[in-house]
């Protein structure tokens, strides 16, 4: 399990703006060591939004996404209290989903 | 969090305007964008959630959490309580920095020995868990006023001390502090250099430590600052927690006072 | 030679000491108790040359003790052994612009920089320069290469002490930071026409 | 070497863990139909990158506007911001040339979502970035230059 986010959602006129910063080492898997031997590659592939049921962004990632990802993004609708859930994968198999409620 | 727009808002003006005084024309213009636009989301953040639930839960030989640890404004005070570190602590009889304290914390409540810190590893096992809790604490001082107390004997004694080290040239290099930090207007390479000697400069400098450091994607304290600062003037390893890093917190600190405090901050 | 000035710290209690006495012992314990040797930095590094100490203060050494230093670091400047003052201005770059060695993370071979980037300006293409030092751009094409000031930058970078006692910069020569053949390199960058740092 | 990586890439990716996720409610089918985009993230051409993504050759467009700070003074951190002024966005994707690997990410916008998406990439050094944005099914581009600057003292 990976390890939680920082998520920050808030609305006005109408716009939800969404702001995430993630929890991961972001390895390319051209890396070396002190010793010399290659660190495996080790990313976030794929992430996912949602706003209750709706799906409001679905992004894919490659090793060049920086260390501990920030995304911003926004979208139309969504009400202070309502939720807004964040979920990501990683190309090892891990996992981290995390809420936040619209301020 | 009520305040973060405005700290940020603060983060942004003061990245656009201090090194356009110093570096010249589009090259300042260009790192002070970038640096405007990093201010947005700082990964610090991250230190800060698991610093908190660190500071709640129960850990060490003795299973207890850290919620009675008197970080100098009485027993499990937090807010506030690192804008007015180092300070004299009348248990210890010692001036005490956040880390020494915390340290100080963990061994009487916790029954975790301080070799873990001084013998440990940055970002490492426990260390890594003190990463965590100096974030969470210097959060909670943010947008606080700098206010060191300076009126004990000991505070005194350790900012003359702090003084001396801060001017004190040795090693191959001939470096002491005051080579990098002790005029207006200096940079190594493109790196701002904070004038330390004098307040405004004091102000930025510590106010803005301990950060998220992009270049590594780590979060560093201000021992880990220092130590750093050492390791580049070719000097010996300063031990954790030693009187000379407590020493120039004091110096650094008193000099700083009445200045905003901007931690957790982000650097390159 | 350098004499070295001991922090060995002090027996404590002495009846006469002043309060600035006091002082000095307590910095000298407290320095003595603070650092360890780490990998290549020996603790021995906190153990002062007598004009670090005396350029150790928010106060400037006063004129004549300026001076003295200067005649004494200069004796320890060595000329190029074959007469020949300028190498290659194309390694030279690169041991500008290398701020590596010395440090407890590095190892002892270590093919130490000169960093000269991190405080000065040199080429017209490198942005990232430092303003420690002063701007070094077109150094050959303004001062061109008589003996006299071929032999000043020389002696500037062996040893800067000899010519500011209280100078920010390294004794690269002096202090083994960088071979003779390297500072020939620096030489040549620093004068070659052919030199990033004097052609635009 | 090539091939142990891509095996144990395709071995540990996302895709089986995200039917999971599917599975258990916490994402939409929908959602899992999109697998990680392999052939346009491996890609080490910018026109094989394109091309793998479905873009051809975009033309460039000033209702594309790529947010980023002329110089970077740290590669392993460059923010970059992509906004479409374009009707009918449904996709951004932020390629750097002269990264090894040149596509860093890949965003999806569903109607409703606007177009104006920002993170954080690595860059190994000076380079061009380009901002690929899908609206009504074409391709458009912007794109600028980011000089990315050397690191401090002692290194």
């Amino acid at each position: 399990m990976g390890n939680p986010m920082r998520i920050r959602a808030a609305a006005s006129d109408g716009v939800t703006e969404v702001k995430v910063l993630m929890n991961h080492e972001m390895e390319t898997g051209q890396r070396k060591d002190s010793s010399g031997n290659l660190i495996p590659a080790h990313f976030i592939t794929e992430l996912n939004a949602k706003h209750g049921d709706k799906v409001v962004l679905q992004a894919e990632f490659g090793p060049s996404v920086s260390k501990n990802p920030f995304l911003s993004f926004k979208f139309k609708g969504g009400a202070k209290g309502e939720k807004v859930v964040i979920s990501w994968v990683d190309n090892k198999g891990d996992s981290r989903s995390d809420e936040a409620t619209i301020g | 969090m009520k305040t973060r727009p405005m700290m940020l808002a603060l983060a942004v003006a003061a990245a656009i305007a201090a090194p356009a005084a110093m570096a010249e024309g589009s090259t300042a213009d260009g790192i002070a964008q970038y640096r405007a636009m990093l201010a947005e989301g700082n990964p610090a953040e991250l230190w800060e959630l698991a610093g908190e639930d660190i500071w709640k839960e129960k850990a060490g030989p003795k299973q207890a959490s850290l919620e009675q640890c008197d970080l100098g404004k009485g027993p499990g005070v937090v807010k506030g309580a690192s804008a007015a570190l180092p300070r004299y602590f009348k248990d210890t009889d010692r001036v005490q920095d956040l880390e020494s304290r915390l340290m100080t914390c963990m061994q009487t409540l916790q029954g975790i020995s301080p070799d873990n810190f001084v013998k440990g590893k940055w970002g490492k096992g426990e260390m890594e868990k003190m990463e965590q809790i100096v974030a969470y604490v210097v959060g909670q001082s943010r947008d606080m006023k700098i206010n060191v107390d300076m009126s004990s004997p000991q505070m005194k004694k350790m900012y003359a001390l702090g003084k001396k080290a801060f001017f004190y040239r040795a090693g191959p290099m001939d470096f002491a502090c005051s080579t990098c930090h002790g005029e207006d207007g200096k940079r190594i390479r493109l790196q701002d250099l904070p004038n330390l000697t004098k307040h405004e400069g004091a102000a930025a400098g510590w106010g803005s430590w301990p950060a998220y450091r992009v270049s590594n994607g780590q979060f560093w304290t201000m021992q880990h600052r220092l130590n750093d600062c050492y390791r580049q003037q070719r000097f010996p390893e300063p031990i954790y927690g030693s009187d000379v890093t407590i020493a120039l917190s004091v110096y650094m600190a008193k000099t700083a006072n009445g200045g905003t405090v901007m931690t957790p901050g982000i650097k390159r | 030679m350098n004499k070295y000035l001991m922090i060995a710290p002090l027996a404590l209690g002495i009846h006469l000491a002043t309060a600035a006495d006091d002082m000095t012992a307590e910095f000298k314990q407290m320095m003595d108790g603070s650092f360890e040797s780490s990998g290549i930095a020996d603790k021995h590094r906190l153990y002062q040359l007598d004009f670090q100490a005396v350029c150790s203060s928010d106060r400037m050494p006063s004129a004549e003790r300026l001076k003295a230093i200067e005649a004494e670091q200069m004796k320890t400047i060595r000329w190029p052994s074959d007469g020949k003052y300028t190498g290659d201005w194309k390694s030279g770059e690169k041991i500008a612009i290398s701020g590596r060695g010395l440090t407890w993370s590095d190892k002892a071979d270590t093919t130490n920089g000169g960093g000269c980037y991190n405080c000065h300006q040199l080429s017209h293409t490198e942005i990232s320069y430092g303003t420690i030092g002063p701007s070094l751009l077109n150094y050959g094409k303004l001062r061109g290469n008589s003996e006299e000031m071929v032999k000043y930058t020389w002696g500037k970078i062996w040893n800067a002490k000899a010519y500011s006692a209280c100078s920010n910069m390294p004794r690269n020569g002096d202090a083994e930071i960088l071979t003779e053949a390297q500072i020939k390199d620096v030489m040549a960058y620093l004068f070659d026409p052919e030199s990033p740092v004097n052609k635009p | 070497m090539d091939q142990l990586r891509r095996n144990t890439l395709k071995a540990g990716s996302g895709l089986s863990l995200f039917s999971l996720l599917v599975a258990a409610g916490m994402v939409k089918p929908g959602v899992a139909e999109a697998a990680w985009s392999k052939a346009a993230f491996e890609a080490k051409k910018m026109d094989a990158a394109l091309s793998a993504l479905g873009a051809g050759s975009p033309a460039e467009s000033a209702e594309v506007q790529l947010t980023a700070p002329d110089i970077a003074e740290n590669g392993a951190v460059v923010p970059v911001g992509v906004v479409s002024n374009l009707p009918d966005t449904e996709e951004v994707a932020i390629l750097v040339e002269k990264n090894p690997n040149m596509l860093a990410a890949r965003f999806m916008l569903p109607a409703g979502t606007e177009a104006a998406v920002q993170t954080r990439i690595k860059m190994g050094q000076t380079s061009d970035v380009y901002a690929v944005v899908k609206a009504g099914g074409k391709y458009y581009m912007a794109k600028k230059e980011i000089k990315v600057t050397l690191g401090g003292c002692g290194g």
